[in-house]
């Protein structure tokens, strides 16, 4: 094992599935010689050619459909959608093409395709650059919806991605790329679509969260024990198809749910976690569910505005403890001062 | 044109109109069922009038080339291969349908023989058969694509964007544009900045060629010349097919927008009946063989029919089977 | 009051308006001369003319581009998208421009348009032509969200949604157009949006829902009291901003929730409103809350199938007599038989 | 061309060469800002070396009439008539920017001014200038709207579905590419059909016209031709101006992807300094006058600085303001 950033990481689970299998090919804006706007690609084109990573025209709908296109006649492709706010101007070609076109056709077709994106905030890029659209891919059927946390996870899921024969939504973090961690260097080490991670055990409350926030997640975690509350923090990792038994365990174990996420708050993947545990075991909790999201805005620009708008440890820790005020059962509550 | 019509083999020019028979005959059918209320859905696109764009076309391809079709697809599906049984099935929503029910009319795909399918969004096909294109030059099969789509097509920015990255990647590609002069209601003169929409080629520095629609042996010449530049890596071409649907946009489409007159002098024109004649003045068949053949394809069309008819519905418990790989 | 269509009802809005103000254009394609592609322009043409009555080409971004146009120059224009499914195709425009521009600009600018579209499955359209999308709207800030299920709250809803400087996303049902009602014939009738309505009263279990689910919830009511059980009915019309005060009322007056929808079920209205009556009161509900959405899958096109995957008055009413045998307080609950 | 350079009167031309100084010196502060980490955000997207095109362009507007700008905007915005304290505030972020630190360089906009705003989303504009151009020919007020965006902007489906509109309806709009040669790293040769853009004007029957962006005579007397069109009815305009951008694309971008030797050719070719020694060769104005000009523009970017610095931050609580009218 070794110490690889994020970025690294998903080169390298690139540079070894295309290595294995010559019907992977890489395609977006500047994915080639440049490396990629995030440099995520880097020494990709150097590396295989032009005939495997292919740089294309500003237009994302000719991008999506061309990996589309190249799944239905034999090739394993990846398109690179340079931020997940760019879905919008290829929209149709994700919802009504690469997701329903197997379905369509009555099984016809496989649609072997990796749309690798990335989303979120924190940079001051503003409303256009800084979005998190992952409860609108997980909404559609016939997509799979992956956004990795960690670098070793970026690695195992994204060459388990590129190995599956259904279109998979893989969803980066601008603010993870730099970040650190271990990751195996097995070229068979795979982590599977569908299986959430526990990433710290905790006994009194459950945070289930995603991609970046899951670092925030943490961080609150630590906080909290400090005062004496263990928190679980669970890792979706995969959005869809959703580890909801991973969600139900801990939440039977901690009574107490906290849903975390970046992205807008209505209709978001904490309405959907919540909406589950209220549905499959509303009878284990404690105390009502808290979803923490994004406020109801688009990001703004202004760094004061924009950490105004977003999730933090802080924003985690506050609510979290305010929560505890009005447990309902507070008799017997673990949770209860 | 490289090609003048009398050079083609009487074989190959009745099988043009075998095939263009057989559409006609296949819609006339569909239009048939829909009005007495026996198939359900949206009411199916009927190419009646637009036979020579299937077959001229696609008559100029090998069976292993790609096409991507449009909304108004059976006569594309039929031209590349397609058996009627399960094509009609289909229209019926039956388990044996070419998608198992799942997608009907507008769906409607043979992938097995080179049809990767109908689409019913328009222009949505063009950046599918880009990726088509890339993935053959990757190969280097020699394979082509054509994608269809219609006149008003022309005016979404996947045409656009497809026409552009075609061009600048030499992709082996052929652009059909089915120009009935309509998209639903509204005249393409009325909303495009180009009356001949092949011109649109000059933005993109394509070769852009018109065509007689409603003459399958000059539609198959044009397709050809298209079709060898494609194959040898001379990049695609925009071919415009002029040409008319009889019908409306779909049954409940009363055309308030054309005069009958319109529609009168298209009918002269009528691609079946016109080469039909030409066939027999030219002295290439005989009416005795027509009739055989005309014999024929009623008897594909009522074996297609009563398949369909006898098939089983889809279970409705696998409703959400293809969804995925593993359902 | 007289009894009209809901198309009529949608009709009577729009010509009311451009009466009433000059302002108010209808842009989109075939709404002109041929009265629209549900036939729900009809007449507008005739009395209005081309300059307010605009056939454009099949050009999706560019309509919905021209709608925002005109509403930053001094129009308010109402864009047809013919199709909520097609909104695949000028998303961007939706969501990046239309519901940003404001927020982006920092108030500089208003956008007072209403993007008309009709959505919903029932007639054997397919895949591409019967989805319910409202989630993926009432997900974004800066958009309004509205869906009303009968002829009066179509034509009040869509006056007042012509009437607000906000851009409005007013999604129709296909499988409506044809139903009747009474209709208010004042020019000023106007229904505001953001209120709920009690679409039929009861004491034993709230129904939520919006568009024409309203009508399979009513449907699915009768049967139940029938059965002896009381269902309140309540309609959202708007999804965003969403009445959940009535939600609230509601469900503290009954205890139990049922949400029905005829989108996908993931991240869906019902994820929504069940995590909402979750965070704000659990304490209220007597029994876990119950989501019916479509099934998950892209709608098939076989009338067999496509009946399978929609909710329905029988799927409904079966849902609530199963759930009666797991009622968490059994003892003392009114549902209990 | 309608108007030879030298048939500008001294002061208009003074006037264009003070407007390009103002956004050289505006963009080159920025940079200096950037690189001294007192911006936050997303590197600025300079426009150095392109000030010929926004300010010959928009010297041929009235004030009334719109521009919808890009994401390297700040010299559409400048030569609009915007105030540099309120755009510097916007980049910082305050609360006194022009968009209340919502929307920073990306979305900077001068509404009042008739700049609709700059837009994050390659070819976004285009659509949106069509519903201007639309509400002048509704409202009959002879106003013009300028679309701007970049040459890898043309490949974007918006693009297309804009300029076939705008033909077919003849609407009011100049469409001006700035083709700076390259898309981020992309080269556009590389990606686009035709090497000229103005070509693309062909498939739509327009006009279509390229000029030396670097001649901020030739610009505007380009442009004037294609507003005088324009404000007349006479429909839409394709104007290219072949340009250059000296910085990177961002700040982070160290323009791997050409030579140092072809950026010394483009600084020989330099519209800001070319400009000033022909306006002293032919006795415009002299070394004083011209010094005089730069003091006042030095002063007028070190006011704008201290305008933003000592303005107040956007108050957090307010952080959802403006997202509704109710807010
Ligand atoms: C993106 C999109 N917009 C609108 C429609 C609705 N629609 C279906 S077919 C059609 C007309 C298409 O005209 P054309 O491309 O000329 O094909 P034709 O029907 O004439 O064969 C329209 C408007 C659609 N399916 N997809
Ligand atoms: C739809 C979309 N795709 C990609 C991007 C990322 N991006 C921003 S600017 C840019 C290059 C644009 O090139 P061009 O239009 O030539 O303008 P220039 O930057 O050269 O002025 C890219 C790829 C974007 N913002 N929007
Ligand atoms: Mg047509
Ligand atoms: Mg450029």
């Amino acid at each position: 094992m070794a110490e690889k950033t994020y970025r690294e990481a998903i080169i390298e689970a690139m540079a070894e599935e295309m290595r294995r299998d010559e019907r992977v090919v890489l395609i977006g804006e500047d994915v080639g010689r440049f490396g990629g706007a995030m440099g995520a690609s880097k020494g990709l084109f150097q590396e295989f050619g032009s005939d495997r990573v292919i740089d294309t025209p500003i237009s994302e709908a000719a991008i999506i459909g061309s990996g589309l296109g190249m799944a239905l006649t034999g090739q394993r492709p990846i398109a690179e959608l340079m931020f997940i706010d760019f879905s919008g101007v290829c929209m149709d070609q994700i919802l009504n093409q690469v997701a329903k076109v197997r379905y369509m056709l009555g099984g016809q077709v496989k649609v072997p395709l990796v749309i690798r994106t990335q989303a979120g905030a924190g940079k001051g890029y503003a409303a256009q650059h800084s979005q998190s659209l992952e409860a609108w891919f997980t909404h559609v059927p016939g997509l799979k919806v992956v956004m990795p946390a960690t670098p070793r996870d970026a690695k195992g899921l994204l060459k388990s991605a590129i190995r599956d024969d259904n279109p998979v939504m893989f969803i980066e973090h601008k603010l993870l790329y730099n970040t650190k961690g271990e990751v195996p260097e097995d070229p068979d080490f795979l982590i599977p679509l569908g299986v959430a991670e526990v990433k710290r055990e905790g006994s009194d409350l459950t945070i289930v969260s995603h991609s970046r926030q899951v670092l925030n997640c943490l961080e609150a975690a630590g906080e909290l024990s400090r005062q004496g509350i263990e928190a679980e923090v669970i890792d979706l990792r995969t959005l869809r198809p959703m580890d909801f038994e991973a969600v139900k365990a801990s939440v039977e174990k901690t009574g107490r749910l906290v849903s975390v996420e970046e992205g807008y708050p209505q209709c978001g993947i904490g309405a959907e976690v919540v909406a589950r545990v209220a549905e499959h075991c509303m009878d284990s909790l404690d105390m009502p569910p808290i979803r923490i999201a994004s406020k109801d805005s688009p990001i703004p620009f202004a760094r004061i505005l924009e950490q105004e708008t977003l999730p933090s440890p802080r924003r985690i820790v506050e609510r979290i403890l305010a929560a505890r005020k009005w447990t309902r059962h507070s008799q017997d509550s673990r949770l209860a001062v | 044109m490289t090609e003048a019509s009398s050079s083609l083999d009487p074989q190959t020019r009745i099988s043009l109109y075998r095939q263009m028979l057989r559409i006609r005959k296949f819609e006339e059918k569909t239009h048939e069922l829909y009005k007495a209320g026996r198939l359900t859905g949206m009411s199916p696109h009927l190419c009646i009038g637009e036979e020579a764009s299937a077959v001229g076309v696609i008559s100029a391809l090998n069976p292993d080339d790609y096409i991507l079709s449009t909304h108004r697809g059976h006569g594309h599906c039929l031209a590349k291969g397609a058996e009627m049984g399960k094509m009609y099935a289909e229209l019926f929503g039956k388990e044996t349908g070419y998608c198992h029910g799942r997608g009907g009319s507008m769906h409607i795909a043979d992938v097995a023989k080179g049809n990767l399918g109908a689409n019913g969004i328009v222009g949505a096909g063009c950046p599918i058969a880009l990726g088509a294109g890339l993935s053959i030059q990757k190969r280097h099969t020699k394979q082509v694509v054509v994608c269809f789509f219609g006149d008003a097509a022309t005016n979404q920015g996947t045409f656009h964007e497809a026409m552009n990255m075609s061009k600048a990647f030499r992709l082996p590609i052929v652009w059909v544009c089915e120009n009935n002069l309509y998209g639903l209601s509204t005249p393409i003169e009325n909303v495009a900045a180009t009356p001949t929409l092949s011109d649109r080629a000059r933005g993109y520095n394509m070769p852009g060629v018109t065509v007689d629609g409603m003459d399958v042996e000059a539609v198959r010449a044009a397709a050809q010349e298209a079709v060898v530049r494609a194959r040898a890596g001379e990049g695609p071409t925009l071919l415009e097919v002029k040409t008319y649907r009889y019908f409306g946009h779909g049954a409940s489409d009363h055309r308030p927008y054309r005069t009958r007159e319109e529609e009168q002098d298209w009918w002269k024109r009528c691609p079946v009946a016109n080469f039909r004649r030409k066939l027999l003045s030219e002295g290439v068949t005989t009416e005795a063989d027509l009739a055989e053949l005309e014999q024929k394809i009623d008897a594909e069309v009522a074996a297609g029919i009563a398949f369909a008819e006898s098939s089983p519905d889809p279970e409705p418990e696998k409703s959400t089977l293809y969804v995925y790989t593993e359902d």
